[in-house]
């Protein structure tokens, strides 16, 4: 008797295509973020996203119930993205000490001071 | 047959538990000393008691394998010609060992008759009954040597033999360890074992003086004090399970390689025996000196090794079965075949390299297939015998080898300086391993000995026993007299063997390892109580030291052959007594068929020998416990040995006695085994090849009466009256000693003598400084012309790089290379401004980057599709 | 129970969760309205929201008034029992006799303090912050079962259970840390740094030790490695063997200090900082703290009793002996299914009887022990916790490879369950490489377990060996 | 047809919309706490996808490895700016529009990828609800042990998970070390 219009759009499984937009978005963010922060820790956090943007996309390649066909990753998918998850943890350690060092060398975050290395 | 498995087996245990009490020594007591902490005096002598345990297990277990396997497998046969009274039955049915049916085809061998009325009744109850009743059918053969049908000759000898493991293998040339086990390696088992048994108990006595810090009397410094050194009494029974493992490798050894890696091994723990008071200059030098002429000798055996294994194709000494069941034929049966009855024939193979050039024109003619016939044909060429040269290079070879390890003429001068070694290892030297090593091999390896090789083993012999006789005589040094004794001894043994008298060199061989060892053990005893070799300053010990003087007595009396020849009666005598005669009666017989006057020698000097060897043993015997005390302070300290060194001295003594004899009861003897072991092909009498008048008598011949009473009774005479002669000069004093050195007629011979013939001058002429000489020129060339030669090129090398260096390098290379780097300078250059230093520039590159790049992707997917 | 021990879970199997229930709903419903004369598709849209949010409501429900009241309850035993070791009363008016209202008053007299914020704090985080806590010690209870074998207790049923709690748990600080931060106060800010280090670094030995009982049942299921643990309290996971009876301890140790209570309550040490992180807290908010507290430490505490004690299963078996389980002479007396659901209210009253006494012992440390310094208390875990719960661990596997299927240190065989419910992959390597995706053959391969159970002897090894014998299936289909 | 609501997509598309809020909060964000703070509800929701899309291990470890480096991020950021009075570098507005362009090129790249592949069309709602709950903890560390029991033909990660470790090992050790050198440095200087 009560009918919504988005009852079929809920009523129906989504499929990989909304997981890699989900994914794209975060990737997106992720990247302008990394662009647009002069913290160090934003960019990290800009990283994170990325990484995690990844993921999702992995997940979404591997997951039986959005893809069904030989072309699925399988387990494979989660297996990737537990080696992305351990990395970005291993790269935000290291991420932070280099922080950390730079903080101690120019009393700031600032990634704009540091352009020493221009040519 | 299960005790096929079971003897080996023992064996090998036996064999490796010295090794085992070497390995446990050095990890117990040397490896420690690596790391600087040395063995306390106080564990030391446990390491005696590891040696002597191992090694008198080995002796059990040899004895066990000797009475419990051997025996009861392989009877010795009561009827002397048993061996080869089975041959027949051998053409029929090929190699198994020997076949016992005794006598059972007298009818088809005449020679059977003829040699039964060799044998009167009363001899049965004689030692040497062996003798009269292995009397052989081959007597009667060598009357029609020259007929085209020849004789049968005995059969292999029971023997076990097979391969442990490969050690390598390189086309057809296959390095293996093995075994080869008859009646021989069985008795030299027993004999090396006990003997080596006694030492090591008596080094236990003698070397207590290891046991503390060792203060060494003849080692001083510049200022003239003892030189004090830790003892090294562990060390000394390390070496002594070295050498005794080393030993029985040679004794059991499968084949001809094996055989030489021991006989090194031999070499190199005499080596350290002999050097075992390394800091004396003296000794040192006697261990190198050892140690390099046996290396003169080892060079001819590695010759011989070649010529055989390069005609033969093998080492292995018996047949082996391989796994795959096919037998692979040893270097006996390979020489000795069956349709050849067992004749010494060189093989094809030797006949095909001695012809090589002649089977290469027939190969151009007829092709490769023709080869086979062309061999027979050319075996058979009556003008040049192909091959034999071959067959005497290779057995001169060994013999060479022989030579070297067991001290004979011209090799002989290393084993009288070898006294410097402790007492224990000259008796282990002399008696039982090294000297023994070289006999052993004559023996292993005497079917592949042409008649002309066996003339030079006797020459060598004969020229070695005379020699060292002559220069026993007038050594006053107790231990060189013995020295020499032994150097004469083994003369003899070679003279036995290369007269044919297989048995006689090696009985001989056992009987003197027995009473050579009792002697040198006896005269270590002296030595350990006055403190001096110097025979000069003993006498009268008798009443001092009796057990050693009395057991040095028998010793003497069984070297000098003491017996009595009553020839109605049956013999008796100490064991050199029968060992000694056989030899005698050998070389008797040889002279009697070989019409060549020079080789009377071949009997003279044996004769002549037993005359000196009876002189120079009485000699020592009464100049050091006959008469009165030369030198009153020695003789006051000198005392009776402890017993641990007596007890040794008494067991030899028996056995020097008795060893001869046959053990009532059961039907065993060593001349019994050894005729057992009798090799393949040796028993008939053959004639030279190359020269064609030697005739090399069968043993068996020596035994008939016409030859053994005159040689019994040459060899009692002579030996009586050289105890008479030594008792005259040394006991009676009828002449003195001094006084007839003057005489002008005895001068030079006592020169010549005293001198040891100036054998060390000559070679030190000959040889060692021809080498020093050369050794200089090639120095002085070397710095002269060679370095001359090489500045010059290193010269022309430089001038060469220095153009290269300019024209090539600085220009051409360096230009490009510039001009690249200045390119690049430029290029990064103009890029630098892009290289900001900004993160989130490059950031902005990375997205744009993948931004464009999916442009690119996308338009290209278009183009294709479209 | 035996549910999902291969690749899926076959729909018939489904845990009991929230679904389940709204289905129930569902049919209710539909038959109400069908009562009522209107005839209504089930499956419309609306209905299917209606019964899910229902029956959301239902367990969400349930597992707030277990935390609120269970601070309430804690808060108040807490008071009391301090009183009691201090020789004090401890409240005794409000609420007549022991005082067991007081915590009720204290939540009104919170309710209607002020709401203070100090200027130059972050609104937004300082609001946000208690709230953050306290969802993050709730959700946590999301995958609890309170029950197991046929009818488990659990809002839903998740096969990494203890992951996702200890994972949720660790997001508690969080809140912690905001509130530091955002109420600009040094007081606070040290609070919440101390905080941070100390949980993020007492995270380590706390996996360590949990990761053991799963090490021994071969599952993260909370409710399979409850049912490892059925019968008699021998087969308990704490009594399998010396190093779990060890890790044991290590884990309430650092249980206590992960919700950072006494003796390792730096975060809010009166004497150095004022009251550490929600100095600046008044009112509503404040108390949202101590229930997040409160909620985790009962989480930690029923955390311990399942994974060690035995979770639903009572010393003594006392659903078997009365013949409440399924077959029994009290279950047949009963409706279909009643049996089973009262024994499974006896075993949710036997987790948190556990998880009180759990929370009594915690209380009981804290009015003993002196507060430690923030050096020991790093060492302590770094030097101490670490190390020896990874010896355990290791301890543990050599245990389970050497004498498996066995429990109560090795002297009795393990319970006949533990055994029923292994998973079997076996089967599944057996199947074509489709069997993951395609959903309607990797069911029908049939994951029963094997109706009478193994002995223990054989069965043991083949769970601790499943990489070797893994691969044998390949060869056969 | 089933009209009933499927509630995974309900859920997905919750979670989707936290997500991508959140990480949006992210970039315009000024405050470093802040933003940690939307990255944690982001990284959080994003694992609420990761359990909707049956990888509930994956999920988990998302939020205990997340949560824990973005709560370390998080004090750092605190340590090193809070002493600065809450400093919040400005970007420059020529920045902000290029990085804000060069976005939305990316995402409508990315996007009108996402959209053009056909299988990337969901299932049917029946085959999606006859798959149960996937066993997933078990495989998983099968696989990172070598051995795919879920999908036999498929490879191992043992030799991955390996490197994987050392590399973490290398990790902690470089950063430990950096860590100590600013404490050298800082030692040397007061």
């Amino acid at each position: 008797m009560i009918t919504l219009p988005l009852a079929n759009f809920l009523a129906q499984p989504v499929g990989v295509s909304q997981f890699v937009i989900v994914g794209a978005i975060m990737f997106t963010c992720g990247a302008v973020c990394m662009a647009t922060k002069r913290n160090a820790l934003g960019i990290l956090m800009g990283i994170e996203l990325v990484l995690n943007g990844a993921n999702v996309n992995f997940i979404a390649f591997g997951s039986p119930y959005l893809r069904n066909d030989a072309g699925s990753l399988g387990m494979d998918g989660q297996l990737m993205s537990l080696f992305v998850i351990v990395l970005a943890a291993a790269e935000a350690a290291v991420a932070l000490a280099i922080a950390l060092n730079f903080y101690n060398n120019f009393n700031s975050i600032d990634v704009d001071r540091a352009n020493q290395l221009q040519g | 047959m299960q005790a096929d498995t079971v003897i080996p087996n023992l064996l090998t245990i036996a064999w490796l538990l010295p090794l085992a009490s070497f390995a446990i020594i050095s990890i117990a007591y040397s490896l420690p000393q690596l790391f600087g902490s040395r063995a306390s005096y106080a564990i030391q002598p446990y390491a005696a008691y590891v040696s002597i345990g191992a090694i008198g297990l080995a002796f059990v277990l040899s004895i066990v394998t000797l009475l419990g396997y051997w025996l009861p497998t392989y009877p010795l046969s009561s009827h002397g010609h048993a061996e080869h009274g089975g041959e027949h039955h051998h053409e029929s049915s090929g190699h198994d060992e020997a076949g016992h049916d005794a006598g059972g085809n007298e009818n088809h061998d005449p020679s059977d008759d003829s040699s039964a009325h060799l044998l009167p009744s009363h001899w049965r109850s004689s030692p040497f009954r062996w003798a009269a009743e292995t009397t052989a059918p081959a007597t009667t053969t060598h009357n029609d040597a020259a007929s085209a049908e020849r004789p049968h000759n005995n059969s292999p000898p029971p023997s076990l033999s097979g391969n442990w493991y490969t050690l390598a293998k390189c086309g057809n040339l296959e390095i293996t360890l093995g075994y080869y086990i008859d009646a021989l390696t069985v008795t030299m088992f027993c004999m090396v074992t006990l003997i080596a048994t006694c030492v090591h108990v008596y080094a236990m006595g003698y070397m207590h003086d290891e046991l503390h810090d060792f203060t060494d009397p003849e080692v001083t410094d510049h200022e003239g004090n003892k030189f004090q050194r830790p003892g090294r009494f562990h060390r000394f029974f390390q070496y002594l399970s070295l050498f005794c493992f080393s030993m029985l490798g040679i004794v059991i050894a499968g084949n001809l390689a094996m055989v030489f890696v021991f006989w090194e091994l031999v070499g190199i723990c005499s080596y350290f025996l002999i050097g075992f008071y390394i800091e004396r200059k003296s000794a040192s030098n006697a261990a190198n000196k050892a140690f390099i002429v046996n290396r003169v000798g080892d060079f001819g055996m590695l010759i011989g090794l070649m010529a055989l294994w390069s005609t033969l194709g093998t080492f292995n000494f018996g047949d082996i079965t391989q796994e795959d069941g096919t037998v692979q034929p040893g270097i006996f049966s390979q020489l000795h075949t069956a349709e050849n009855h067992y004749h010494l024939e060189p093989t094809s193979g030797m006949v095909e390299w001695a012809a090589r050039d002649k089977i290469q024109e027939v190969v151009l003619e007829k092709g490769g297939a023709a080869i086979p016939a062309t061999v027979e044909q050319l075996r058979h060429d009556p003008h040049h015998q192909y091959g034999h040269w071959l067959l005497f290079i290779a057995g001169v070879g060994l013999f060479c080898g022989c030579i070297g390890k067991s001290a004979q003429f011209p090799l002989q001068v290393w084993l009288p300086d070898a006294m410097e070694g402790p007492t224990p290892v000259s008796a282990l030297v002399h008696s039982a391993t090294m000297v023994a090593a070289g006999v052993y091999l004559v023996g292993r390896s005497y079917p592949i000995f042409i008649p002309e090789v066996l003339l030079v083993i006797a020459a060598v012999g004969s020229i070695t026993l005379f020699l060292a006789a002559t220069i026993a005589i007038t050594a006053t040094d107790i231990k060189r007299v013995l020295a020499y004794s032994t150097v004469s001894q083994l003369g003899y043994m070679m003279l036995g063997l290369g007269l044919g008298g297989f048995v006689a060199g090696l009985f001989h061989l056992i009987t003197h390892a027995f009473f050579k060892g009792l002697l040198f053990l006896c005269s270590g005893s002296v030595i350990h109580a006055v403190h001096t070799n110097e025979m000069t300053e003993m006498g009268g010990l008798r009443k001092k030291m009796p057990i050693t003087a009395y057991t040095m007595l028998i010793g003497c009396l069984a070297i000098i052959g003491a017996g009595l020849p009553i020839v109605h009666l049956g013999y008796f005598g100490l064991s050199g007594f029968f060992s000694k005669d056989a030899i005698i009666e050998q070389s008797l017989s040889h002279m009697t068929r070989n019409e060549a006057p020079w080789l009377w020698l071949l009997f003279l000097l044996p004769v002549v020998g037993a005359l000196m060897t009876a002189f120079y043993m009485f000699r020592l015997w009464f100049m050091t416990f006959a008469g009165q005390p030369r030198n009153e302070h020695r003789f006051d300290h000198a005392h009776e040995s402890p017993r641990v060194m007596t007890i040794p001295l008494i067991i030899l003594a028996i056995f020097a006695i008795g060893v001869a004899w046959e053990i009532p009861g059961i039907n065993l003897s060593v001349p019994k085994l050894l005729e057992q072991a009798r090799p393949i092909g040796t028993l008939a009498t053959v004639e030279g090849t190359l020269v064609s008048e030697l005739v090399i008598p069968t043993e068996h011949d020596s035994h008939a009466d016409e030859i053994r009473i005159p040689a019994g009774l040459w060899a009692s005479g002579m030996a009586a009256a050289g105890v008479l002669l030594a008792a005259l000069l040394y006991l009676w004093r009828v002449v003195d000693p001094a006084a007839l050195r003057h005489n002008l007629l005895v001068r030079p011979f006592y020169a010549l003598s005293w001198h040891k013939w100036w054998f060390d001058e000559l070679y030190d002429l000959v040889f060692v400084k021809p080498t020093l000489w050369i050794g200089r020129f090639v120095a002085g060339f070397d710095r002269s012309v060679i370095d001359s030669i090489l500045h010059a090129c290193t010269w022309i090398c430089r001038a060469i790089s220095v153009i290269v260096d300019v024209v090539g390098d600085r220009t051409l290379i360096d230009r490009t290379v510039d001009g690249i780097a200045s390119y690049t300078w430029r290029g990064g250059l103009s890029l630098r401004r892009v290289q900001t230093g900004r993160l989130r520039q490059y950031i902005m590159f990375l997205v744009v980057g993948t931004i464009i790049l999916f442009m690119i992707a996308s338009i290209w997917r278009a183009a294709v599709a479209g | 129970m035996g549910c999902g021990r291969q690749g899926f879970v076959r729909p018939s199997e489904a845990p009991r969760n929230a679904h389940v229930v709204a289905k129930y709903i569902n049919q209710f419903t539909e038959q109400l309205l069908q009562a009522l004369g209107m005839s209504v598709d089930p499956n419309s849209f609306a209905v299917s929201i209606l019964g899910h949010v229902i029956a959301a409501m239902i367990h969400i429900f349930l597992l707030l008034n277990l935390v609120a009241v269970g601070a309430l309850v804690f808060i108040w035993l807490e008071r009391k029992i301090s009183g009691r070791i201090q020789d004090r009363l401890g409240p005794t008016r409000v609420g007549g006799k022991f005082g067991w209202l007081q915590t009720l008053a204290d939540g009104l007299k919170l309710i209607t303090k002020e709401d203070l914020m100090p200027e130059g704090a972050d609104p937004l985080l300082f609001r946000i912050a208690p709230y953050v806590s306290f969802c993050a010690s709730l959700a946590a209870f999301i995958a609890l079962p309170f029950a197991g074998q046929d009818m488990p207790f659990v809002a839903q049923h998740l096969n990494v259970g203890v992951f996702f709690i200890l994972a949720v748990l660790g997001l508690e600080v969080f809140g912690v840390i905001l509130a530091g931060y955002s109420s600009a106060s040094k007081w606070a800010l040290f609070g919440a740094m101390r905080e941070a280090a100390q949980v993020v670094s007492y995270e380590v030995p706390l996996g360590l030790c949990a990761v053991v009982p799963v090490l021994l049942a071969g599952s993260m299921d909370l409710i399979f490695i409850g049912d490892c643990q059925t019968g008699w309290f021998t087969n308990w996971y704490v009594f399998h063997d010396p190093f779990t009876f060890i890790v044991f301890w290590i884990y309430f140790t650092c249980a206590t200090a992960s919700v950072n209570r006494a003796p390792f309550d730096l975060a809010e040490a009166e004497s150095e900082l004022v009251a550490g992180f929600h100095t600046e807290y008044s009112g509503l908010r404040w108390s949202f703290f101590f229930m997040a507290e409160y909620g985790s430490m009962l989480l930690v505490a029923l955390l311990a009793s399942i994974l060690f004690l035995g979770g639903w299963n009572g010393p003594i078996p006392v659903a078997r002996l009365i013949g409440l389980e399924e077959g029994g002479w009290l279950y047949a007396t009963m409706w279909p299914g009643w049996g089973t659901y009262l024994a499974c209210l006896l075993g949710a009253v036997n987790v948190i009887a556990k998880g009180c006494l759990g929370i009594i012992i915690m209380i009981w440390i804290r009015w003993t022990l002196p507060r430690l310094r923030i050096d020991q208390v790093m060492t302590t875990c770094l030097k101490y916790c670490v190390p020896i719960a990874a010896t355990m661990f290791l301890g543990a596997t050599t245990w389970q490879f050497v004498i498996p299927g066995r429990a109560f240190f090795g002297f009795l065989p393990a319970s006949q369950t533990a055994f029923e419910v292994k998973e079997n992959w076996s089967d599944l390597l057996a199947l074509p490489r489709q069997a993951t995706s395609s959903p309607e053959d990797a069911p029908t391969h049939d994951p029963t377990p094997n109706p009478q159970p193994p002995p223990a002897a054989e069965t043991g090894p083949k769970q601790t060996h499943r990489p070797e014998n893994s691969p044998q299936p390949l060869t056969r289909k | 047809m089933d009209t009933s609501i499927y509630w995974p997509t309900f859920l997905f598309w919750f979670f989707a919309a936290v997500c991508c809020m959140f990480a949006i909060g992210v970039v315009l964000a000024t405050n470093i706490v802040r933003m940690a703070f939307y990255l944690v509800l982001s990284l959080a929701a994003s694992s609420g996808l990761f359990f909707l899309a049956g990888a509930d291990f994956v999920g988990a470890m998302q939020l205990m490895i997340y949560v824990g480096g973005t709560l370390v991020l998080l004090i750092f950021g605190v340590m090193l700016t809070s002493q600065a009075k809450f400093v919040s570098m400005k970007t420059s507005q020529f920045d902000w529009t290029l990085a804000t362009l060069a976005g939305f090129c990316l995402l409508a790249v990315l996007i009108s990828a996402a959209l053009a592949i056909p299988e990337w069309k969901g299932l049917e709602r029946a085959e999606a609800e006859a798959l149960g709950i996937p066993q997933t903890a078990t495989p998983l560390g099968m696989g990172l042990l070598g051995a795919r029991v879920d999908a036999p033909t498929r490879s191992g990660y043992l030799l991955v998970f390996e490197i994987v470790s050392v590399h973490l090992l290398v990790v902690l050790v470089g950063a430990a070390y950096l860590a100590r050198a600013k404490r050298k440095r800082s030692a040397a200087v007061g």
